[in-house]
């Protein structure tokens, strides 16, 4: 299948454009003029429609002067309080939406009240905006020097140097329009891992087939991260490999924590959209069905055929989406992937009540049991909730890997029962 | 949408007023389309249509390409039945494309698949004689149901 | 249309038939006459080759007058001394064997321990032998009076009247071979089962599509079952439905336990080979793909095709099991199998460590926790190790539906320890 994924697309043409557009064009209705179709479908990404589990819905808020936006997604804290309980003392406790379309990466997070909650970092902005030429310019020329800088700012300051949502240029070349990689967290990421499979000293631009990187560019963003040590360097955690319990092991080792639980005083990390992480597990993936293929699937224009950059659910565009590959129905594949995610629903939710239970025996003994006893019960609180949040975080419900969702949920639910067993004597 | 496109839709709705507009336009793209050559079995007349590319190229890195052309999967092998079949693919296939009134991707009608299905069988009679008796004519069943890349690699 | 179908009736030819074959012919040497090539793979079910999970490995023994097998197939016992722990004081603690092939079954029956460790009704022929005819017999014609009477027997009395393994009668109809279901515990399994989807009085031999029968058939066997009342009637646990959640609800509703265990003392359950029940929740069902499509894919011989009655694990078979369907290699498919059972196994281990926790919890605190406490537990036992052996007693390790298989064991974990939680005061 791989091979005839790429026929298919080298089958394709180079472009021809009418306004040439350099290396430091970061404005897409510049690039638009040459790509009007791709642009439009860009545009579109503004739009708000809610799946049953992804997706988003247009909620109207009433601008203030601290937030401006008159319309947000649906708060997932309100969703399931639960969340708000897992996440005390962290800033996500505070406010954790549904995300939505590209366009509105920047305000959201210029605006989401995790911004009141602490000081961020520069670091943020990485997946936030178009950073490529930004990046350049504070580097002077130096993409990794910029952004060594841009981690090492406040936020506030970092956001003034960026104007643009993701746009263009961050995916592509400009000469050719092929795809490229434009994140170095993300050059420094998959060459960690890359070496775990044997494969050293990996340059990801270089190296990867153009069916990669319809995966690649999306994985600059679509991962879990972690800010590294006092320069807040933006770290993805794939020395040990990429699964749920790879990344675990590595943050155990390396004694990294997000915060301390309020009250139960466990180290714990919050894992955030391993998109990339879990579709690999997948058996898309080992069928090299990529990203684009599902979120940009091919869409004709005319006599042209381009791809969809209207980016979003492939639920809500089933027929191009899955039905190329999948000789179904719209139904069908509905109801396919309902049974999946309404299955992964059900392990999330138990085991989201067995971390839950934990914490509350942790809570009640704190006083009184032994401090071996309560580092111990910890850990076991670190580790379940990690597993639990990494397949909760992880936004397309399980689809994008069940089997694989579902093993984490069970380990993150062993770990949670156990942990509350070690709490009593035998 | 292209600007060809454009004025045989206009041209559509004019001709809408007067009776065998349908025909009229069907035989028209048709010509357009060099529709002559959709009587012969070269599978290049179907590519006339850019909308049957995909189809040809996945047809060209399938076991059969060397074996069968399109017309030898998808109109009847008998006479009078393949320029009947002709005739209303040929229309069918001249108005999707001239209004763009089709959704994608293609998806292959029920009547057309039992018209590969019988080709399926004609050509390969031996070879499923020994299962096949026991088919019910009302089996959701397909030879593509296994064989689900002969004709089309994907 | 209507040419078509004509056309394809034309081509319907019945068989031309050697040897006619009448409805009492149990020998399948005498079918084989007429179906010389479908008796020659049938016969090599014999055959005995082991695969990571499945197959069987030709365990060879010593001949003894109780048992005067000189091959087994290799003992799960032995490979996995947990299992003697979970079943203790139930006969399956004694032997339990991987299954082999159909040739077996007969004898396998026949001198397995288990029928050492505690008389056995007559009901256990019903999926080892051709009962097709002997039931027909014994009920003078009625094949529904004979199920009966021969469920009442002893096994011993029960065996002298049957012959072979299943064999040809036992899936086909003589004159057309066309398929039909023989096990009258299947019709009223399956009539249950279908009126839970709002289709009452369900007769399967009349309304099932040819593809369904290419289940059905196998599912006369490859089912949970039990054995209902005092005349050990041959019962499928499917009138609330056929998930594994379902079948215990149901168990629950009616009381039923199959034995209580050893020191625990809890009210548990067995649950053997639920094959179909598992395929159902995957997506390979719900694409209509059925047992017989990768356990007796079509074969080549000479110019004709002809299904495979050589019904064995389809690993040993990728290329026709497989491949005609997924256009890949039989290294790739042979490692996505892989994926999905290396994770089951992992997920069944840490199930099964967590289910013999609770029981060891239970028996230290038997003489000392309150009854209701007790009780409480025990429950909690007889869901989990349910639910556990559900998902080990299914034989394709997850491979028929891994994302289920991995739902029912997660709920097996939670209620182990669960289990072991409410043993604690809190
Ligand atoms: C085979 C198709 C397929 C592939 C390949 C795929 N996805 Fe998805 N993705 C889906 C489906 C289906 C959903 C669920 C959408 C929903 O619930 O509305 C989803 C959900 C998502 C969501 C949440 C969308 C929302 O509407 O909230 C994100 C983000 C996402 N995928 C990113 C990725 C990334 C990044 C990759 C590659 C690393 C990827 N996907 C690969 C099909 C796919
Ligand atoms: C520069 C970082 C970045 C890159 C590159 C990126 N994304 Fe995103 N993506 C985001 C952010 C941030 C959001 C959330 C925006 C918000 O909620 O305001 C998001 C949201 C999404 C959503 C959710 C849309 C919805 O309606 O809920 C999907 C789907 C998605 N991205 C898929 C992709 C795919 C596929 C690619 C690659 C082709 C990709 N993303 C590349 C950062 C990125
Ligand atoms: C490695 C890339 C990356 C970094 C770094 C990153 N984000 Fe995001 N962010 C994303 C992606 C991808 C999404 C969309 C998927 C999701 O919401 O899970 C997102 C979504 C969001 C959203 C919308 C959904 C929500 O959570 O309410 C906000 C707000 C947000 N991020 C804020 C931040 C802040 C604040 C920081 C820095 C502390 C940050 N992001 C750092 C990639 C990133
Ligand atoms: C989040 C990543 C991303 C962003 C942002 C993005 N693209 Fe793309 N674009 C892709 C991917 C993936 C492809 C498919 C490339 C391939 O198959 O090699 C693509 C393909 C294209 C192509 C080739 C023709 C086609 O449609 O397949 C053009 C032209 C293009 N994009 C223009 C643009 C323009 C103009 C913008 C800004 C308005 C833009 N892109 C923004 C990811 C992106
Ligand atoms: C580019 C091809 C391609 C696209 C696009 C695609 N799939 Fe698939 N899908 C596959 C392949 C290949 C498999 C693996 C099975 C096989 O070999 O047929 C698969 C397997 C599946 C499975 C079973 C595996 C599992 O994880 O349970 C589901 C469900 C599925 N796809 C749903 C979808 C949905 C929904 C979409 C659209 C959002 C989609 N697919 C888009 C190629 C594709
Ligand atoms: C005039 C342009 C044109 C030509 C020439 C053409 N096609 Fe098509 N074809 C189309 C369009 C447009 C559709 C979509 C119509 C629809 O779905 O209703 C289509 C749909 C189809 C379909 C799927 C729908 C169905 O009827 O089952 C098949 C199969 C097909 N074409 C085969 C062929 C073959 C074989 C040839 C050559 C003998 C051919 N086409 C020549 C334009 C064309
Ligand atoms: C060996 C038989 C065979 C040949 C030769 C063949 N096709 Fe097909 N074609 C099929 C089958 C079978 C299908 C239905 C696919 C399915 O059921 O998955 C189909 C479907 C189609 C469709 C509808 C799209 C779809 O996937 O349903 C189009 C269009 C089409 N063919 C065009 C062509 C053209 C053009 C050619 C010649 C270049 C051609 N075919 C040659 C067997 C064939
Ligand atoms: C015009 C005659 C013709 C038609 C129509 C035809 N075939 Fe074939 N087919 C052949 C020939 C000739 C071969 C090559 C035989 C060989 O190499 O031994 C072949 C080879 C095959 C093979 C073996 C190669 C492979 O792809 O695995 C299969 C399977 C097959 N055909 C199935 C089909 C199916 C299914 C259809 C209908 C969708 C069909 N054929 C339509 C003539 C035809
Ligand atoms: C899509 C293919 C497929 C379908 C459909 C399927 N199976 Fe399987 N089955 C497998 C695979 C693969 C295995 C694992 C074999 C192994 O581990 O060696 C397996 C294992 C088994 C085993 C254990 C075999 C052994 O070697 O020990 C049995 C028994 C079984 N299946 C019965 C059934 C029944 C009954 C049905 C229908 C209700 C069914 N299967 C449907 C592919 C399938
Ligand atoms: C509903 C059908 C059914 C009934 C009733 C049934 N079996 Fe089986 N038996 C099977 C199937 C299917 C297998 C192969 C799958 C497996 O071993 O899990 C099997 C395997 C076996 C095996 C070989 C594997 C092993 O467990 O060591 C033995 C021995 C056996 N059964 C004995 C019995 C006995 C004794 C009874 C009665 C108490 C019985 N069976 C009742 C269907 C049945
Ligand atoms: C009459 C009951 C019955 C029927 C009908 C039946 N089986 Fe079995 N099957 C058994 C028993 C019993 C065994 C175990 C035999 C043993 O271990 O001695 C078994 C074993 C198997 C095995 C394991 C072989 C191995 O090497 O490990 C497979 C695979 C299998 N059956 C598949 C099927 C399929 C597919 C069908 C339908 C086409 C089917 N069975 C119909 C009772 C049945
Ligand atoms: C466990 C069930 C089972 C047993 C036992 C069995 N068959 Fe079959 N047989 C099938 C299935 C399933 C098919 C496929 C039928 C279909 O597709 O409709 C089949 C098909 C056939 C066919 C049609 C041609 C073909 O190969 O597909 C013949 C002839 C046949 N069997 C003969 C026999 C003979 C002779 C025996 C005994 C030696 C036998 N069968 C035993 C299940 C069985
Ligand atoms: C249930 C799945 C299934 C269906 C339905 C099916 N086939 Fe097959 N077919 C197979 C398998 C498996 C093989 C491979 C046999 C082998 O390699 O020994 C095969 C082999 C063939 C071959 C020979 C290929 C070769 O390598 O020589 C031809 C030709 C063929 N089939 C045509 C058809 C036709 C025509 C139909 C419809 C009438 C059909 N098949 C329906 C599964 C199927
Ligand atoms: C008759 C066709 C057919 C046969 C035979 C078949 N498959 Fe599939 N398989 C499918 C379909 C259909 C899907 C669902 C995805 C899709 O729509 O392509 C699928 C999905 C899968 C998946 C992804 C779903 C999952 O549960 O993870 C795997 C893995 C797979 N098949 C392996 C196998 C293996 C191994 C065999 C042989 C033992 C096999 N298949 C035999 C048609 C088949
Ligand atoms: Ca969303
Ligand atoms: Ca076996």
């Amino acid at each position: 299948l791989v091979n005839i994924m790429e026929k298919r697309n080298e089958a394709r043409h180079t472009y021809l454009t009418i306004a040439p557009i350099d290396d430091d064009e970061e404005n897409p209705a510049e690039w638009g003029k040459n790509f009007p179709l791709q642009y439009e479908g860009y545009r579109k990404t503004v739009d708000q429609v809610r799946t049953r589990f992804g997706g988003s819905e247009a909620i109207a808020r009433t601008p203030s002067q601290v937030d401006p936006r008159s319309v947000v997604a649906q708060s997932k804290l309100e969703e399931d309080p639960r969340l708000k309980d897992l996440w005390a003392g962290y800033a996500f406790s505070r406010d954790f939406r549904e995300e939505r379309g590209h366009a509105h990466m920047l305000i959201d997070q210029i605006y989401t009240e995790r911004q009141q909650a602490v000081q961020q970092p520069g670091t943020c902005i990485h997946c936030h905006a178009s950073t490529y030429v930004p990046m350049k310019k504070l580097g002077e020329g130096d993409l990794q020097k910029g952004f060594e800088i841009i981690n090492k700012m406040p936020y506030q300051e970092a956001r003034t140097h960026v104007q643009h949502p993701v746009t263009c240029i961050d995916c592509h070349e400009p000469k050719t329009l092929s795809l490229r990689v434009t994140r170095p967290a993300f050059m420094e990421g998959i060459r960690a891992f890359k070496a775990t499979l044997g494969e050293p000293n990996y340059d990801v631009n270089a190296k990867a087939s153009r069916q990669e990187m319809r995966s690649y560019v999306c994985a600059q963003c679509h991962v879990e991260y972690y800010f590294k040590g006092p320069e807040k360097r933006l770290t993805y955690p794939w020395a040990k490999g990429i699964k749920a319990d790879q990344i675990l092991a590595y943050y155990d080792e390396l004694g990294h924590k997000d915060w301390e639980r309020k009250l139960s005083g466990a180290p714990v990390l919050k894992a955030q959209h391993p998109e990339f992480e879990l579709w690999s597990q997948g058996v898309h993936a080992r069928s090299g069905v990529a990203c684009a293929d599902c979120h940009m699937p091919y869409t004709r224009s005319g006599a042209m055929k381009i791809s969809d950059h209207h980016i979003q659910s492939p639920l809500l565009n089933i027929n191009r989406a899955c039905l190329t590959c999948h000789k179904s129905t719209e139904k069908d594949m509905q109801e396919r992937v309902a049974i999946i995610q309404n299955n992964h629903f059900e392990m999330r939710n138990l085991a989201m009540d067995a971390v839950l239970a934990l914490i509350k025996d942790i809570e009640r003994v704190k006083e009184s049991a032994s401090p071996e006893r309560l580092m111990k019960a910890r850990d076991y609180q670190r580790k379940a909730q990690f597993l639990l949040d990494f397949a909760e975080a992880e936004n397309s419900s399980g689809f994008h890997a069940p089997q694989e969702a579902a093993r984490i949920m069970l380990k993150a639910v062993d770990y949670s029962r156990q942990g509350q067993n070690s709490l009593h004597d035998h | 949408m292209n600007k060809h496109r454009l004025s045989y839709v206009l041209l559509f709705i004019v001709l809408g007023s007067s009776t065998g507009a349908f025909l009229g336009l069907g035989i028209f793209t048709f010509h357009y389309a060099k529709g002559s050559s959709y009587f012969t079995n070269d599978p290049q007349a179907c590519v006339n249509c850019h909308i049957m590319q995909d189809n040809f190229d996945s047809w060209q890195m399938s076991s059969h390409r060397l074996t069968s052309t399109c017309n030898g999967c998808h109109t009847p092998s008998d006479f009078i039945g393949k320029y009947k079949t002709k005739a209303i693919h040929g229309i069918r296939h001249s108005w999707g494309f001239t209004t763009g009134y089709f959704e994608e991707p293609l998806r292959i009608k029920q009547d057309s698949l039992d018209v590969v299905e019988a080709n399926c069988r004609q050509c390969h009679g031996a070879i499923f004689h020994a299962t096949d008796p026991l088919a019910s004519p009302s089996s959701s069943r397909t030879c593509t149901s296994c064989h689900r890349d002969v004709g089309h690699m994907r």
